[in-house]
């Protein structure tokens, strides 16, 4: 009933671990399977080494959270280690991989093959990190080229995740549409200044926003991505309880990922909401969650 | 972000500092603030007095705690929390093992059935020295110029663990390490509080987490039954990048 | 202390109503002000009347709101009324204006000026209507054209409301930097279906999200604009409490305005900050409001 | 927004139906709920039944209320609410007065120290009867096809208004303005449930403003003393685009 096949990857429900919360640690990605996601997506990983910024890297506020993480990171010849601990738990591990050209993220994309993860997402979105992220994501031309080396040479599935900062998702997405799914959305860019401090709360000044303040933001991407141009979708943004979730899949996503409601609702958040869905299909009388994929687009 | 003005500060050792403040808060021994210097960083730092008022007892490492130190009466303190799982309070006979600042999560605990052990490397790091109100308190340095040549893991026995209802630990992973070999048998009743990497305070960031747990939701205070199946503990943790380093014992 | 003066329009305190929040009717403008609004902003006033959207026109969240209102106004020769009865209460007005051309634009502005109003306020930004706001706000040569052409015809300060809905807020903030003053930011595009019915639920589908779920979108566009080109700005979006007005002017906001709030607090909102700002510089020692004014940006 | 199948339909007349449906949520005399229509529209509804089951009755118009009147048990009725400031309730004598579809708020007002007016344009359009249970009903029609022919404000001086503890009125705004008139020198203790376009519900888009008062929040009723110094009720209004235009009276 809650099984789904997303570009292939067949999954026991369609909640997935978003890339960037609680994926550093094989053991945490182990326990997270094991405690009800469908998939993990790895922290996005580079080439190199990165340490991040230093905290603050969040700052919480009504609705969500902002988060500058600074893709802190192993390296790609690091990362092996978590995800042989996490694979442990028998289900599908999904790499998730950031650079600035084409050839960094075949290397990034060729290595996470190597490593027999399920399928590889391109970050090619995060806000607050210059030169790579939603600087290379708000590059039509560029994000073909990406797409089109990885798609030329991996036999995973290749999923691109885009960036909500931008004017015409269309455009970026179409420019994406070689990839076996679209991942929509990252977090907004934003800010928070404390007023008795008199300065930025995240040591980076920016951050992404995420949470349900960014819900709305994340249905529309999805609904308008799936009306205009109908490609396989991963929902993600604000996503706490199965209705969200529900949203999401009418909206046009196939699977969804949850990150941010880690922080409120624990990690029992992904059988929480695996439980609500199947509630609501029985209720309902929907025989399997894919029937509900994309019945809200008009 | 929480702000409040520091009331007093007590200079504990040359490298250690205790700041006292006001924070209406309900806090419990073993719990912890996410300690802002804007500017310079923001750190985990347990509270070391959870009464009133409330106090961090910081020893000087990196920028943000050399500027923490810099701080004095009037000055603006910035944080969050608290977070945590605090450890269990026991009315009975409690031994008290606190390694290094370790003692300074630990300081909060201690009542007129405490036995307490505290560490440190030489006599002029040894904090709170003289002001702690326990049953009985035994110093120990790594040097021996203040009580006890050696570590705790070596004189634990000495006291007879067994015969406490309940024991603490904080301090350096290789030192609580040690001491849970030590309590060898004992899969109950002690509790650690453990340290990583924590950047984020609420359970989102990874940094700090061992064998799937993360010690800002679930920690920093650990069951000794737990921490006895850990596959972590003592042996490796994630680096600022997330690369896994060995723990050195 | 808190009065304010933002492109030689003379504010009691820098909280103004923003546009589209109860702004339609004179006498609702009127207790707008005699409430403690420092001035108010009009319904986005277009050439001929429109009746806008059919509801459901808002869907609340947690966090905010989502609206398409769909720019439903008079038409500029029916606004006069409310205006003149909205001047009794003897503070500010402003009009916005919206429309598809420079031509129309000004128009639109010099009809207002006729009015008497104190400045005009160019909706550039409106995320649910075709043709005008945002399609017109992201086009950076047809902003430069219509703000140049309206500065060369009247002489009230002009405002441009930017959206938050585009790549590069400082391509349109530049194209834009002839105003007297930008307002920063207009609503965040988003959507939300309701899941039993399957459909989304405003009848535009789209609609743009307001409160405190965009807070640090706004932080974030003032902030970022008052770095890079350092205009007089006007803060809003998300403004709920004398923090968060606050937080926008040491972000760069010399005024701010508040809308959604009104849907939880009512228009007590605006003595209430005015009150909380008043004791926030008491308590800190500051003197005039206008020191606050970008203290943050670094 | 809020769901709930439909429990029954009952036909009121040949253009108004009560649909009643489960909702546990408490709800007051005068308050209403924003229905929608999925893919018709979302129009304002008092609740015409405030105890269980709830209800409410509409009468055909447009496509939202006519296709709420295609509906019957089982269908699914969306809605959000309860909005509004309720009637003042009270234990003595009341005169209740509703025309047209305007009896449908008043009627979880009545009780058995009711003196009710029910009002219509013709005998088939009288909603509700045989089944008001109240102490006195008296009937009116435009063309006194059934009851008393003629308007509500021309015949409440015949059953002595000021004997009454408290009057309740709702209907057209040309009939409550002229009830307003007729029962001039009172200015306390009567209520009127006043009708504007209704877009948001919660205060925010100004179409159902009134003398700088928003009647989905501070509405849609209001005491008769606050109506008196109205400057708009009875005069002008804004049409759906913000439009003033005038009452007809
Ligand atoms: C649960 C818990 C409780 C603790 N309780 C205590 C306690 O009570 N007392 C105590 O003394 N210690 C305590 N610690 C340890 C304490 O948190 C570390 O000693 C501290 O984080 C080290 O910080 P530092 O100032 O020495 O900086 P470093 O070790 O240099 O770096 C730590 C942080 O400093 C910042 N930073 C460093 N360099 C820079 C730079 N160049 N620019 C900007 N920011 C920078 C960053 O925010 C970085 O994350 C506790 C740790 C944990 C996990
Ligand atoms: C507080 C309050 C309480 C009320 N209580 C009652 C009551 O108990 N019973 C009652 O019968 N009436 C009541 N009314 C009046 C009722 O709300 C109106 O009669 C109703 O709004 C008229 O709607 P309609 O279906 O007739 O549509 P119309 O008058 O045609 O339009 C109203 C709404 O219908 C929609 N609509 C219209 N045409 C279209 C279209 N082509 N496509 C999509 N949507 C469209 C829009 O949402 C529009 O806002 C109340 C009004 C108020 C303010
Ligand atoms: C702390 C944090 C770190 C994140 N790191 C990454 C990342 O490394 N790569 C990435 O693609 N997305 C990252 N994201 C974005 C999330 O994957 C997700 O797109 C976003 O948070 C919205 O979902 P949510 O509201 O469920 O958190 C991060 C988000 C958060 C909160
Ligand atoms: C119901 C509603 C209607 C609005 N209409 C307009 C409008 O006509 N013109 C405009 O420039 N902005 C309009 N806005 C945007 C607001 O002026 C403001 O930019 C936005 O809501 C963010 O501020 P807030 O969070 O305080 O509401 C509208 C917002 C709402 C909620
Ligand atoms: S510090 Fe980030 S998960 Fe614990
Ligand atoms: S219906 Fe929108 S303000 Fe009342």
């Amino acid at each position: 009933m809650l099984s789904q096949s997303v570009a292939g990857i067949v999954l026991e429900s369609p909640l997935m671990l978003a890339s960037g919360i609680l994926d550093q640690n094989g053991y945490t990605m182990k326990r997270v399977l094991e405690s009800g996601a469908a998939a993990v997506v790895t922290k996005s990983i580079g080439v190199e080494p990165r340490e991040g910024y230093f905290p603050p890297i969040v700052s919480v506020f009504e609705g969500g959270l902002l988060n500058a993480v600074g893709l802190s990171n192993p390296g790609i010849i690091h990362i092996g280690t978590e995800i042989s601990i996490a694979k442990e738990a028998g289900k599908p591990v999904i790499g998730s991989i950031f650079g600035a050209t084409p050839d960094e993220f075949l290397r990034l994309g060729s290595a996470m093959e190597d490593m027999k993860v399920s399928g590889v997402e391109l970050n090619l979105s995060c806000p607050h990190v210059k030169g790579v992220g939603a600087e290379v994501g708000s590059d039509p031309a560029l994000v073909k080229q990406i797409v089109s080396t990885l798609k030329g040479s991996l036999s995973i599935p290749v999923f691109s995740k885009l960036s909500p900062n931008v004017s015409s998702v269309l455009e970026i997405a179409t420019a994406a549409s070689d990839s076996d799914g679209l991942v929509l959305i990252n977090t907004v860019k934003g800010m928070a200044v404390d007023i008795y401090a008199r300065r930025p709360v995240l040591s980076n000044m920016y951050g992404g926003l995420s949470g349900p303040a960014i819900k709305p933001v994340g249905i529309r991407y999805v609904y308008e991505v799936k009306k205009e141009l109908d490609p396989v979708i991963i929902g993600v943004g604000g996503i706490e309880t199965a209705d969200d979730a529900i949203e999401y899949m009418m909206a046009g996503a196939s699977a969804v990922q949850i990150g941010t409601a880690l922080m409120k609702h624990g990690i029992s958040v992904f059988s929480t909401i695996k439980k609500g869905v199947a509630e609501f299909l029985e209720k309902e009388g929907i025989k399997s969650v894919s029937e509900i994929v994309g019945v809200a687009v008009q | 972000m929480i702000h409040s003005q520091i009331l007093e500060r007590i200079q504990e050792t040359p490298s250690t500092v205790t700041l006292k403040f006001d924070w209406i808060e309900k806090v419990l021994p073993g719990q912890f603030i996410m300690i802002w210097v804007p500017g310079q960083g923001e750190i985990p730092m347990s509270m070391s007095f959870t009464g009133k008022p409330k106090g961090i007892t910081v020893k000087a490492y990196g920028p943000p705690s050399r500027q923490l130190q810099q701080m004095g009466r009037g000055d603006t303190l910035y944080f969050r929390g608290p977070y945590g799982v605090p450890f269990t309070e026991i009315r009975g006979a409690k031994l008290i093992v606190g390694a290094g600042s370790g003692i300074a999560s630990l300081l909060p605990l201690v009542d007129r059935n405490s036995t307490v052990m505290v560490s440190a490397k030489t006599e002029s790091d040894l904090i709170y020295r003289g002001k702690i109100n326990a049953k009985r308190i035994i110093y120990l340095t790594d040097d021996g110029t203040y009580g006890i040549k050696g570590f705790p893991d070596q004189v634990i026995k000495d006291v007879h663990p067994d015969d406490f209802e309940y024991i603490y630990v904080c301090g350096p992973e290789a030192m609580m390490y040690k001491v849970l070999l030590a309590l060898k048998g004992r899969n109950d009743r002690a509790e650690f509080s453990l340290e990583r990497s924590m950047k984020c305070g609420i359970g989102i960031c990874d940094s700090c987490s061992i064998d799937g747990i993360q010690l800002c939701r679930e920690g920093p205070v650990r069951g000794i039954g737990w921490l006895r199946e850990s596959k972590e503990f003592g042996m490796t943790k994630l680096d600022r990048s997330g690369r896994r380093v060995r723990i050195e014992l």
